[in-house]
């Protein structure tokens, strides 16, 4: 379908399916229920799990096909997000026009950023782009503030220009064709509560483009000579190619990708602030890349669900909910458990986020994609058939004769 | 004039912070090819190394003043420390008050070994691994390490000052020959600037003039020749960590009176010590150094108020843009070697 | 792929398809209720948003302690803190309009972003009605934006910054806490009686907005007053060393500096300030000062011995009572249910949070409604007493509290880590008030409330 | 006039005198190899000849083209090839992607951004990456990832890469460096058939002089960046300049 192989496009339904049902599938639990706190399932995080999904894959396209570490990767969402915020300050509130855009001011700046740093390789181009994101943060918080808002950022306004539909923002919502994407349907079923919210699934269809363009760049030869320059960038000058070009076009093309995330933010949520831009936000999609597994087309997507999961489900969960969910438990035995749990909880996410991090690369070299591998093997094995032999995500076997 | 000197005196202090942080970092690069993101947390520890100490100093038990009131109308309670009983008050006083100094021989001991277990429990099974891993171990580590200190320290900063004969500052413009007032300098900024300067030449001496240190340097050079002629160099890598690992500590410990500590103050300085490290060129101790002081004194006087007069926010950047500079015009920063983290 | 594209009706039709078999599925869409998040049970929830993790986490965590503690009163239980002291006797302990005040807390990391994807969980997730806390403006302001979109009432917690209800104000927003205008307008006449007419000041200032509207403010307040500013030097947020910035100050004909910082920037440029014997200086015959326009005790904490002597202007202090009177009535009720239920003082911070708590409880029940439109109309032009800031007016032109404004110095010899700074005085709140049009607030605009619907 | 000359090329580093008025004239269609001890300036010479050293003075030509100053993929597309001393493989790709590669450079050029085609759909690449296979006898193991191949067909696969590309020179650094007897022989055997099949000239840089001897039309001996003599392999055979040059560095 679509130019895949069946693999492939097991794969893209598969992520098809989990996007659009994933109002059913992050809401677990009835509302009432003690562990509903677990339930991920409301527009907020649903929409940053697209968007950072988003994120991932496209950093995923430079890091983890040619292996540049690139640590500046937040000021190209950064960039997006003010491109796209001007323009519904300026144009008009449908996200169409910012979307655009941000894809573009991204792309124009990540061509900069890529053709000066992508001179050097290893370590020094990893410091050549953070240094580059650094200065973007640091002016956009300071001496730019009259185009960044600077530490408050911007929002839209009432008074903005808005040249198109002058009228339309009175609460600063962004909308596509009219659609609001803060519009919400709920269903109420028994004791279970399902948001469908307009903006998630502009977003999640965003993300589900996004994915099959990562596929097809993946399985295209130029995903191929990525993947060679990783592996021997000598030999690939030596077979008379350029791998400048190639990096580059990585580079703005994983960039266009951190612009598209950027827009969709402020598609979703209308304000930017600068510290989207500080090396924490580009740290964090490299660890989500890792974390998922580099080089895997779906890894990094959920790499960005885990760590968003962790901030934004761990770090709500306070001891009067602890207490709640051990009532059952004798008195002293309830307070013992709380205080055990109590450091990791709440304020003491980044604790379990750092714990996370160890144990996967500790246990799983690959990322939570080799859990997921090792699992499907363990399973096959049940099944009888012992070899499993590498890894398709790895090195996908192209399939010539396949008509 | 004067205003340059006092901005380049302030630029080699904060420059022998730097250098500092960057040396363990980049020993731990050269010799072991780690990317370390758990240096910065090392560099915390070691503050907090002195914090602790004046903390177990000023060990008290609490006496009930009846004759004073708390906050809200209760007998106060008075603690009294107990170097205070047992040494009477003023021996006691400037113990805890030398706490800052005494620190170090507790942080020595305490980093090396902090860093030995580092090593052998964790960074050791790494060494094979993809950089991509060990960033993500050692960020990891790095987080958990701050989260604890947050939990037992909390997340404001400790003021931890340096001793009573070391407060203040005096005036250095007037011995050469400028107005009075016009170039002041710290005591304690200078003590640090010395300290620094001694725990370089301390460390350069060692790998210089020691068979342990030489046989560490051709190790850095070449790692397997070196394992191929039977020394075991594993061994002297577990060791190199533990001196990094102290030397970080120490830069710490010495950094508390300059600015109280807090348990982010690792990140802060994290992202400043890689590009020191890159910008004085991979797997080089000299470079390292170099770049410390280059960049302590360009930021010094980026902030001069006529220099942001002119280029606005010329010192938000100015480590960044420099940088930048310096990899286009040298491809590995200033003594970088070839093929050191290049692939 | 276009069958993926979302319209409300196919939506709701295979919303219905999945749940049919299951149980009668009820279906709402976001225009079928009266207002966000009415509260539909006995309870109610309330969203306390504060910083938990990054520099401002013990704030955060002092902000936490005094919701609870507001919860707890409202709820009737404890003591009833500044229920027994509060002008406004509609709340008698059984909640808020009958229902039990229950609540949710959240991260904010001092990061917009964080903020709001943590307040919004609040909204979306939890059903709060109402959100609270937060300390830096840019935070404050994010989240106010958010709130005015969503339809939420958003009392905010430590902002200082002009804007919050300057540019940037809000319909559903408030603020109790003071801002950088009246830290000016109430420290100037207080540095020109303690240190003289004749100052020249060195201002150092944070690079961003805040900064800006702090030194905006301090400076316009002082040069009225005869003060004349010899120089100002914007310094990165991300700086921890300030000696570059610290040491031109002596040699530059200032006698005065003015440190336009907060947070660990304000810890460590004071820390670094007395490093470079600033204090004991002397500058054109007098002796030099530093002044910090806005003070905290857990900055104070941090700086330690080095504030001693130091002036700097603050919302509110736990001893306001008991050195000034009955005027500040409801300090010591609140520092008493505090200070038992926790071991210490509360900050300005706690203050602050414990009183939009209260704010917001008490409008609801004289609006009889959640319904945020009701609580805003509630809240425009309230004027209330014995929260611990003496007579105090919430002005239905921005949103923003008017009281009295405490002058503080360093104390020279601290008996503990809670008791780091003296009142000098009090600055009455006629001279800290301004015109809603004042220019320093120019450019915003409230809009209309919005309750969601 | 032959295919590459090297014309009076010196080549200082700092004072090291690496290569000292080289002058080479290699007949089209014809092996030669250069031999000399260790730091004669072999490897100097060879990377010079691809482009990746620059000479102080001196021009090299290849068929009447300068290649100084050109990028070794600028040099790649004028029809120069190069085997490593250590088989340089993309060792994560397939023994099939590798042989791809070669393949779309010969048909594209330097950058072609092919981002969204499938590599399935590029027909006569595959098939011809396939012949080249089926030659070096590797068809069986083209879905085996090159890393893991043993050496020999490490170094196969690389040749093979080099050929599909139909380069007119070849230049080979020590392709037997490291191995055993038998493979030597397999590789000497391979060589031959790849120079009696196709219209290629190859330039070997060799310390085994079985292989030269077994190779070589001609023989260029290299001594401290100088060449000492130019002769056909029969004269080079107890010369009395070689056996001073070799036994001077024993000595």
């Amino acid at each position: 379908m679509l130019g895949l192989n069946t693999k492939d496009t097991r794969l893209l339904l598969l992520v098809i399916a989990l996007t659009m049902l994933a109002p059913f599938l992050l809401n677990p639990f009835p509302v009432d229920s003690e562990l509903a706190q677990f339930n991920a399932g409301y527009p907020d995080l649903m929409q940053r799990f697209v968007i950072f999904g988003i994120f991932a894959i496209g950093f995923n396209i430079l890091f983890g096909l040619t292996g540049y570490l690139s640590f500046g990767h937040a000021a190209f969402l950064g960039v997006g997000s003010y491109a796209a915020i001007w323009m519904m300050k300026l144009l008009t509130m449908n996200v169409i026009p910012a979307i655009i855009m941000s894809v573009i001011f991204a792309g124009l700046f990540s061509l900069l950023v890529g053709w000066i740093s992508l001179r050097r390789s290893g370590i020094y181009f990893s410091i050549l782009t953070l240094a580059f994101a650094q200065m973007s943060y640091a002016l956009a918080y300071s001496v730019l503030t009259p185009i960044t808002g600077g530490e408050t950022g911007l929002q839209a306004k009432i008074s903005d220009p808005r040249i198109l539909d002058s009228n339309a923002g009175e609460f600063g919502r962004a909308n596509l064709f009219g659609l609001q994407m803060s519009e919400n349907v709920s269903l109420q079923v028994g004791g279970w509560d399902f948001t469908f919210n307009a903006g998630y699934y502009v977003a999640a269809f965003m993300m589900i483009i996004s994915f099959y363009i990562a596929i097809r760049i993946f399985r295209s030869p130029f995903g191929m000579m990525l993947r060679a320059i990783k592996s021997n960038q000598q030999r690939l000058n030596y077979t008379g190619l350029n791998s400048r070009p190639y990096t580059l076009a990585a580079f703005v093309i994983s960039g266009m990708y951190a612009g598209l995330a950027g827009g969709l933010m402020v598609a979703m949520d209308t304000q930017v602030g600068p510290e989207r831009m500080f090396w924490t936000a580009s740290g964090e999609v490299v660890l989500m890349t890792i974390l998922g597994g580099a080089g895997t087309l779906i890894g990094p997507v959920l790499g960005a669900g885990m760590i968003k999961y962790m901030e934004n489900i761990v770090s709500k969960i306070n001891d009067t909910i602890l207490h709640q969910w051990f009532s059952f438990m004798p008195d002293g035995l309830e307070d013992f458990v709380v205080t055990v749990i109590h450091p990791f909880i709440g304020k003491g996410w980044h604790l379990t986020l750092g714990i996370v991090f160890m144990l996967v690369v500790i246990f799983l070299p690959g990322g939570l994609m080799e859990g997921g591998e090792r699992i499907a093997k363990l399973f096959k094995r049940k099944k009888g058939s012992g070899s499993g032999g590498k890894d398709p995500e790895h090195h996908p076997t192209p399939k010539p004769h396949v008509a | 004039m004067d205003a340059i000197i006092l901005q380049i005196l302030n630029g080699l202090d904060k420059g022998s912070a730097y250098a500092l942080i960057a040396l363990g970092l980049t020993l731990i690069f050269g010799t072991l090819g780690v990317v370390n993101f758990a240096h910065g947390a090392l560099f915390m520890l070691g503050a907090f190394c002195a914090v602790t100490l004046s903390r177990i100093l000023s060990l008290s038990h609490v006496v009930i003043d009846e004759s004073r009131k708390d906050f809200l109308g209760n007998p106060m309670k008075v603690e009294v420390p107990y170097l205070h009983e047992w040494f009477g008050p003023e021996v006691g006083a400037t113990i805890i008050d030398w706490s800052v100094p005494l620190s170090i021989l507790f942080a020595i001991p305490v980093m090396i070994l902090i860093g030995v277990i580092m090593e052998r429990g964790l960074i050791k099974h790494f060494y094979k691994r993809p950089h991509a891993d060990q960033i993500l171990v050692t960020f990891g580590l790095a987080i958990v390490l701050q989260e604890i200190i947050k939990y037992y320290y909390g997340a404001n900063p400790i003021p931890t000052p340096a001793p009573e004969a070391f407060a203040g500052s005096f005036d250095f413009g007037v011995l050469i020959g400028f107005d009075a007032n016009s170039i002041i300098y710290p005591y304690w900024r200078l003590v640090y600037f010395g300290f620094a300067m001694v725990l370089v030449a301390a460390v350069f001496s060692f790998l210089q003039f020691t068979t342990f240190g030489m046989v560490v340097r051709a190790g850095m050079a070449d790692r397997e020749t070196v394992g191929l002629l039977g020394i075991n160099i594993d061994k002297r890598f577990t060791i190199m960590f533990g001196i990094a690992a102290a030397v970080a500590g120490l830069a710490g410990v010495m950094y508390t009176p300059i600015n109280p500590p807090n348990y982010h103050m690792g990140m802060d300085f994290l992202v400043l010590s890689f590009v020191v490290v890159v910008v004085g060129g991979m797997g080089s101790l000299g470079g390292a150094v170099a770049a410390g002081f280059l960049l302590g004194v360009l930021e010094s006087l980026a902030s001069m108020g006529w220099v942001i007069d002119l280029v606005p926010g010329i010192n938000q950047i100015i480590i960044y843009l420099v940088a930048i500079v310096i990899l286009l015009t040298r491809p590995r920063g200033l003594m970088g070697r070839k093929g050191v983290m290049e692939e | 792929m276009s069958k993926f594209q979302l319209n409300r009706r196919s939506l709701i039709k295979s919303g219905v398809a999945v749940g049919a078999g299951l149980a009668l599925p009820t279906i709402f869409t976001s225009s079928a209720r009266a207002y966000l998040n009415e509260p539909k049970g006995d309870t109610v929830t309330l969203g306390f948003n504060v910083p938990q993790s990054g520099p401002y986490a013990d704030e955060g965590a002092d902000e936490l302690r005094a919701f609870e503690l507001a919860v707890e009163h409202l709820n009737g239980g404890g003591d009833g803190g500044m229920l027994n002291t509060f002008s406004s006797k509609v709340l008698d302990g059984t909640g808020i309009l009958g229902k039990k005040v229950g609540f949710v807390s959240g991260d904010t990391q001092t990061k917009s972003d964080a903020a709001r994807a943590s307040a919004k969980s609040m909204i979306e997730k939890d059903g709060a009605i109402m959100i609270s806390g937060g300390s830096s403006s840019g935070v404050a302001v994010a989240v106010q934006a958010l709130c005015q979109e969503a339809g939420i009432i958003f009392m905010a917690g430590l902002t200082h910054a002009n804007d919050t209800t300057g540019k940037d104000k809000k319909a559903n927003g408030f603020r109790h806490f003071f801002n950088s205008y009246m830290s000016g307008a109430a420290l100037a006449p207080i540095l020109a009686k303690e240190y003289g007419a004749d100052r020249k000041a060195y201002h150092l200032t944070a690079d961003y907005n805040w900064g800006y509207t702090t030194e905006q403010a301090v400076r316009e307040s002082t040069e009225a007053l005869g003060w004349e500013t010899v120089n100002s030097v914007l310094t990165p947020l991300t700086q921890t060393d300030f000696s570059s910035y610290i040491a031109p100050v002596l040699n530059s004909g200032a006698d005065v500096l003015v440190l336009n910082h907060y947070g660990g920037n304000m810890v460590n440029s004071l820390t670094n300030a007395v490093q470079f014997g600033l204090r004991q200086a002397e500058a054109n015959g007098k002796k030099f000062e530093i002044v910090v326009p806005l003070y905290s005790e857990l900055m104070a904490r941090g700086a330690g011995k080095n504030i001693a002597g130091i002036l700097g202007s603050q919302n509110w202090d736990w001893k306001l009572e008991n050195e000034l009177g009955a005027r500040y009535s409801g300090t010591n009720a609140f520092v008493k249910s505090f200070g038992e239920k926790y071991g210490f003082p509360p900050s300005q911070a706690a203050h602050t949070c414990y009183v939009q708590t209260m704010l917001y409880a008490d409008a609801v029940t004289r609006a009889k409604s959640f319904d945020p439109c009701a609580v805003v109309e509630a809240l425009e032009g309230f004027e209330f007493d014995g929260m611990g800031n003496g007579p105090t007016l919430y002005r239905a032109d921005d949103h923003q509290c008017f009281k009295d404004v405490v002058v503080v110095r360093g104390k020279e010899n601290p008996e503990n880590e809670f008791d780091l700074v003296e009142i000098v005085e009090v600055t009455p709140v006629e001279q800290v008030t301004y015109a809603p049009d004042h220019p320093q607030f120019a450019g915003g605009d409230l809009g209309a409330c919005n309750s969601g619907a | 006039m032959g295919i590459l000359e090297v014309k009076g090329v010196n080549k200082r580093f700092g004072g090291l005198q690496a290569l000292g008025d080289v002058n080479l004239d290699i007949a089209e269609k014809s092996v030669h190899a250069i031999i000399g001890p260790n730091g004669a300036g072999k490897s100097t010479l060879l990377n010079v000849l691809v482009g990746k050293l620059i000479p102080d003075t001196g021009s090299v030509t290849f068929q009447g083209q300068s290649v100084l100053g050109r990028t070794p993929f600028q040099i790649n597309q004028l029809g120069i090839s190069r085997v490593f001393q250590t088989p340089e493989i993309f060792t994560d790709l397939s023994v099939l992607e590798n042989m791809l590669i070669p393949c779309f450079a010969k048909r594209d050029g330097s950058f072609r951004l092919h981002a969204v085609e499938s590599i399935e759909s590029e027909k006569s690449i595959i098939e011809k990456a396939e012949a080249m296979l089926e030659e070096v006898n590797m068809a069986a193991k083209r879905d085996m990832i090159a890393g893991s191949l043993s050496r020999g067909d490490k170094r196969r696969l690389e040749m093979a890469m080099c050929l599909v590309q139909e380069p007119k020179l070849l230049l080979l650094d020590e392709p037997t460096a490291g191995m055993a007897r038998a493979d030597t022989n397999n590789t000497i055997d391979l060589l031959k058939q790849i120079h009696a099949s196709r219209d290629i000239t190859m330039v070997i840089i060799e310390h085994d002089m079985h292989v030269v001897f077994s190779l070589a039309q001609r023989i260029t001996v290299l001594a401290q960046g100088t060449p000492l003599v130019e002769d056909i392999p029969e004269n080079i055979k107890g010369h009395p300049k070689v056996k001073e040059a070799y036994l001077g560095e024993s000595a």
